[in-house]
């Protein structure tokens, strides 16, 4: 970077830190206690309190809510490296996050490069405000990790596709305004060639949706119906049929997302050999159970080497190199390592990790049981790890079908 | 185990194999793992159904390792060990480990005649429901008794807490571990006590595991029992405790083994079935490795926990050994296979609504139950003096 | 097994084990101490000592070398159950194996099953009297794990069959006096079935063989040629085109002979517990590296576990029930166990486990070292543990091409 | 290591790359596999070749890390990092890490101006060989040093053996880890000393090891040194062996990520081009899965030395941590892809020919020495307090 670009950033990051000093609600700089703390936004907004509102406000009048989109449509408009500033600072503060949003996150990004301005105008500024909620209509029960073999039909009729299909592991179906959605819209052609990417206002006639419970107990994920539900054709994003191409974009943000979420879930958690001294106690100051002491200390390893590896991919981009296609590689990693976190975790706490609700286990306990079970979906979500293998062996590694 | 040796058979008898069947039917009819989930959801305080509890008493399953002369069958680990491997495929709960195997074992192996008398017939009609009350941290470990039993004018009392006592907290009665000399990981001076569970001074709290089964945490405040209570000689039980623990690990690890054949096997015939790209997912070679390395794993358990159960009924001095590998096996192959049964069966796997999720969860839980493989890959060490 | 013929095998146990004593050199009933012990037979037969050669002249004589096999043809006719009272005494009292022969353990039985009357008599006899040093020519450079895309070609020209190509892998080629060999002899028809299985003698003019050498050292393998080598037509074993089928069955048998050599070689093998006893030490009685020590636990266990599946397998096999493929599955275990073992061996031993010949080693040292690196083939070897697992997911689980 | 930091860079700077294409020039055309080859086949006594030594130093190499004061380039190991790489990738043999990183290391740091410039510009010029001597038993311990130095008028007698000392066999003189205080295992107590290998009492024995290497035993039978011998005070030298060793620990895992590297690149290249069944057995998807997997590790072998490296060159606290976390996971990800290595060639993989068993064991060489996954495991977790 060269110097000047250097003092601006460093001015930047000092505005920056002087206005969330200034600005974010003190009870916002506290760390959320659980989901419930967590802001999504939407028609019907939901907020844990008065502050956490105010702080979506005035980070929504900044455009700080999306910073790397252009200004006129509800973003800051900085750069890559500003936003990254921008996210150290509030690390650096403590400031919980003003506004969850797979809007800001997914489809924002695909819409800005595959969106008309029509489209643009109409969706990411209230999406960056959070007036819209989100959600992803991708996974169907028959599909799997072979995504781009959905049913879900959407037929052109007039000015309108008629949809007529279910998806699965909707994320907050039953809570979203609108949904980002694959369909299919010509059955003859091969299979990528016959796929829209259509939004769809989930207030429509005909959709419904129902919760999924999981190994883990209850979860955000849904299965959505559409049942002959009417969806102005102006809503579709990209060409018609040309949908694959902006699911893959898409795609390509989520795994990113994962991978950094992820990341930071990991700093956030209170360390494995700090939760194994309670429990197994030490002599001489080493955790008194050799095996599990190694199991904990290779975990560690292993996660420190993830976290300077995904360090070293944001260098290379950052330095104009190109990078590889390394997103799958941290999703494979980073969900496996989190798997083992938690198994690890659960060992650790042995008969108080294996509690149900009712027992006598502590609310940690209870959580870190649920968040073991939970972990196992981790590598099947969001492409499986098997789909992961088969990318970085083909992309990565060029080896033949 | 030596060559030369002419060792009991590994393959099934022909009433080995009938016992399979009559204890298949009736654990598929009466007890598929939709009756865990009913006793799940309906928080049910037991955690078994005592009505198939006593019909497979009734059909010689409580008494089947226990002679005529207290009412039982007269059959052995063998035969048990097919019943419960059926149980296993189900996730069925029953209180064969708890009554039959640990407390109702200590009982048999250590009481007088007359203790024998008074307890076992009850536990071979099905009537009586007993508990080993034995660990007392986070996990299992032998010797790791703190518990104490203090001399009184007649009797003993006993003062300490047990965790993850099995069915403790629908226990009739407990036999209880406790000290009356010595050191907390010492070997020596260790007593078995059988304490009715309405004795004064007894608390029983029922803690629920993730695998939708009870145990019980159990506090004694000063319990006082009589010397009849004791199982033999006060301080001089830990013979006894380790007969009878690793029939419990072998026990188990039948049960276990039945968890990870049903798993394998619906995870297999997933494979054949579930399409993805146009084929089905079991034609994809990574997954094909995978499940025939799962296969081997399996088989081997499935030997070793034979050849365990065996070995019981044959009063070899390959028990101890052999216990800790079946233990160490099962528990590391169910877990293994569960969680491969996920990954296998993708997004389904982890909701509820299939059994899969049931499979790992018990894994799990059961693998800790009575150690789990790196507890007994240290007790196979030790036994084999390293 | 009914109580006479128990009665009439506990008879012939007592009479073996009679015979035995009276006739097996006492320096035959020593361990062997290195492969320079073992007896091959063959034209020109090495004896380690006259010992040796008295003991195998007595075992020949009474057809003991190949027990099973019928006595018309230089066996001693025995069941499996006597060759197995034969196996067990001869272990009991610490025998010596009297012959070492891939000419009893791999072509005897498909000889007995595929070959002419003519065949027989030619060649069984004096294989069973170690006069006959046979090698296997099977594996090919370009072949591998697929061994039927062999390309070794063999014309027919007159009564002979003309042999040109080349082999790989094939045992003691360099001291051996024929070979069994598989020929494409139909170049156009599917892989499979343009496969002959031949006999060749190898004085044959053409004939040519050269030691390989492996990572660990000096080996028995070796590369073998053939030029014009010209095969009498007599020589064919089973059909023209025929000898995929045999070549199975002698696969079979190979398979089967590889676990059971390992299943044995593991109990003559000082434990790895004792060994690491030395090198590592204990405190009160317990292996001072928790870690090695819970891998020792585990290999022994996992040793444990194979070797009652072995069992297992046997008595399913003699109680008449149908045996499942398991021989792949004792192939795949079994070597992977022995890579295992030597691995823990070479880490227990630490820097004396990596000492190269000229080092200050011992020989059991030195001895483990090559083991080890030798022991990486044996997941190649006799199919490769890939063709292993392809195997078990195919023929025992029945999963889809 | 936190977020919020602006550490250094993991990405190599244009400086960087063009050492490493000068470096890969190099070893690729003088110091091939067939390089190591010859000297093994000759059973060379030095095991390494002087001549390229020379010609390495001559292009800065051994004066890399060395200020310019004493004859060095005044780059780091950033830098040489980057050649032991490319030296890794074939297998080259150098006293790079023995006289520059080891013996160089701990003058440097631990040495006097006088003792600096009495030994490291002949390190720098590539003419003086040196090596550490600290290993005692038959693996890596940092204090189990049994070794003595007693002290007698005006020095030192030092009397012990060592084992597995790198290049020992043909240094000028051994920097010796001696105890002058304090038992077995203890940090305190601990000295350098500068032993020129001619000394009285000093006895040299090579022994070469399975990966075509010498390393050496060495006695000393009573050496005596003079005072001017140590580096800095006897008894306080842990921190600076502390410092050596993480240093040592980082520079062999950048020759064993190179080695991992090559192993891996010549593996998937193979994988495209052999062909079973018709096919490339790269499209075989389980060894598709495998590769890919391998790829992660390799992927973040390279991050951890990059990042050590580094970390060395600031100065940072958090060398210790990464040198644990760099050797640990070098050793286990080298040995690892050099055994599937050897897998996914099938039969040439085992022959002498080819050159992947000559990766194999100098990945398990590579991983025992300076302390394998297990000892780093243990050292990561003390710097973390548990």
């Amino acid at each position: 970077m060269d110097p000047e670009r250097r003092g601006d950033l460093e001015e930047f990051r000092a505005s920056t830190r002087a206005w969330l000093e200034a600005h974010c609600p003190s009870a916002m700089r506290t760390p959320a206690r659980s989901a419930d703390d967590d802001v999504w936004g939407g028609r019907a907004p939901v907020f844990p309190n008065e502050d956490a509102r105010v702080w979506l406000e005035r980070m929504a009048a900044k455009g700080w809510t999306a910073p790397t989109w252009p200004r006129e449509y509800g973003g800051a408009g900085l750069s890559r490296d500003e936003a990254r500033v921008l996210d150290e600072e509030q690390r650096r503060l403590g400031c919980r996050m003003a506004l969850k949003s797979f809007g800001v996150w997914m489809l924002g990004p695909v819409l800005l490069e595959y969106g008309t301005e029509e489209q643009k105008r109409t969706f990411l500024p209230p999406t960056a405000r959070g007036e819209i909620r989100w959600c992803q209509g991708y996974s169907e029960p028959s599909a799997g990790s072979d995504l781009a073999s959905l049913q879900t039909r959407a037929v052109l009729d007039g000015d309108s596709y008629v949809v007529d299909g279910q998806k699965v592991w909707t994320s907050h179906a039953d809570k979203a305004d609108w949904m980002f959605c694959l369909v299919r819209t010509d059955a003859a052609a091969p299979k990528h060639e016959g796929i829209s990417f259509l939004l769809i206002d989930m207030r429509s006639p005909g959709v419904s949706a129902r919760p999924i419970r999981l190994i883990s107990g209850a979860s955000p994920f849904c299965e959505a119906f559409f049942d002959g539900v009417r969806v102005p054709a102006s809503q579709l994003v990209g060409t018609l049929n040309g949908g694959w191409k902006v699911a893959k974009a898409l795609l390509e943000h989520e795994r990113a997302l994962i991978s950094k979420m992820r990341d930071a879930a990991f700093g956030e958690d209170e360390p494995l050999e700090s939760v194994a001294k309670r429990y197994l106690g030490t002599d001489d100051g080493v955790l008194a159970d050799a095996l599990l002491r190694d199991r904990i200390a290779q975990a560690g390893m292993d996660s420190l080497c993830n976290s300077l590896t995904l360090r070293r991919s944001a260098e290379t981009m950052r330095a104009g190199r190109p990078p590889g296609h390394e997103t799958s590689m941290f999703k494979l990693y980073g969900t496996e390592l989190n798997k083992r976190r938690f198994e690890l975790l659960v060992e650790i706490e042995g008969y108080r990790g294996v509690g149900a609700e009712g027992s006598d286990v502590s609310a940690e306990e209870l959580a870190s049981t649920r968040a073991w079970l939970r972990s196992r979906a981790n590598s099947i979500e969001g492409g499986s790890s098997e789909i992961q293998l088969n990318i970085i062996a083909r992309r990565v590694l060029g080896l033949p079908e | 185990m030596s060559a030369g040796n002419t060792p009991v058979s590994l393959v099934l008898t022909e009433d080995q194999e009938s016992i399979r069947r009559v204890a298949r039917d009736y654990v598929q009819r009466s007890m598929p793992t939709t009756h865990l989930r009913a006793l799940r959801d309906a928080d049910d305080a037991l955690g078994y159904a005592p009505a198939c509890w006593s019909e497979l008493a009734g059909l010689g399953v409580a008494g089947m390792v226990f002679p005529e002369s207290v009412g039982g069958v007269g059959l052995g680990f063998a035969e048990l060990g097919v019943v419960l491997e059926e149980c296993g495929r189900t996730l069925a709960p029953t209180p064969i480990v708890s009554t039959v195997v640990l407390a109702g074992g200590a009982i048999a192996l250590g009481g007088s005649e007359a203790q024998r008398q008074q307890w076992l017939p009850g536990v071979c009609a099905g009537e009586r429901v007993l508990a080993l009350a034995h660990d007392e941290g986070t996990r299992h470990a032998r010797y790791r008794v703190a518990t104490r039993a203090e001399p009184v004018a007649g009797g003993f009392r006993i003062t300490g807490e047990k965790t993850f006592v099995l069915d403790g907290h629908g226990a009739e009665a407990l036999v209880v571990v406790a000290r009356v000399d010595g050191a907390v990981g010492d070997r020596t001076g260790l007593a078995l006590f059988v304490v009715p569970a309405s004795s004064p001074g007894v608390a029983v709290t029922r803690t629920p595991t993730v695998d939708s089964r009870n145990v019980a945490r159990v506090r004694f405040d000063g319990v006082v029992v009589g010397v009849d209570a004791a199982l033999g000689a006060p301080g001089d039980a830990a013979d006894v405790l380790d007969r009878v623990l690793d029939r419990g690990a072998i026990a188990l690890g039948a049960e276990m083994l039945g968890g990870a054949l049903e798993a394998f096997e619906r995870t297999v015939a997933y494979l054949k079935t579930r399409k993805q790209f146009g084929v089905p997912i079991g034609s994809f070679q990574a997954l094909k490795h995978r499940a025939a390395q799962l296969f081997c794993e399996v088989e081997l358990s499935r030997s070793v926990v034979l050849a365990a159960l065996r070995a019981i009924d044959a009063g070899g001095p390959d028990v101890p050994v052999l216990a800790a590998a079946a233990k160490a096996r099962t528990s590391d192959t169910f877990v293994r296979v569960a969680a491969e049964a996920i990954q296998m069966h993708g997004g389904i796997g982890v909701t509820d609504e299939l059994d899969i999720g049931l499979f790992y969860k018990r894994a799990k839980v059961a693998a800790m139950t009575l150690g789990d493989g790196a507890h007994h890959r240290d007790r196979f060490a030790r036994l084999h003096g390293y």
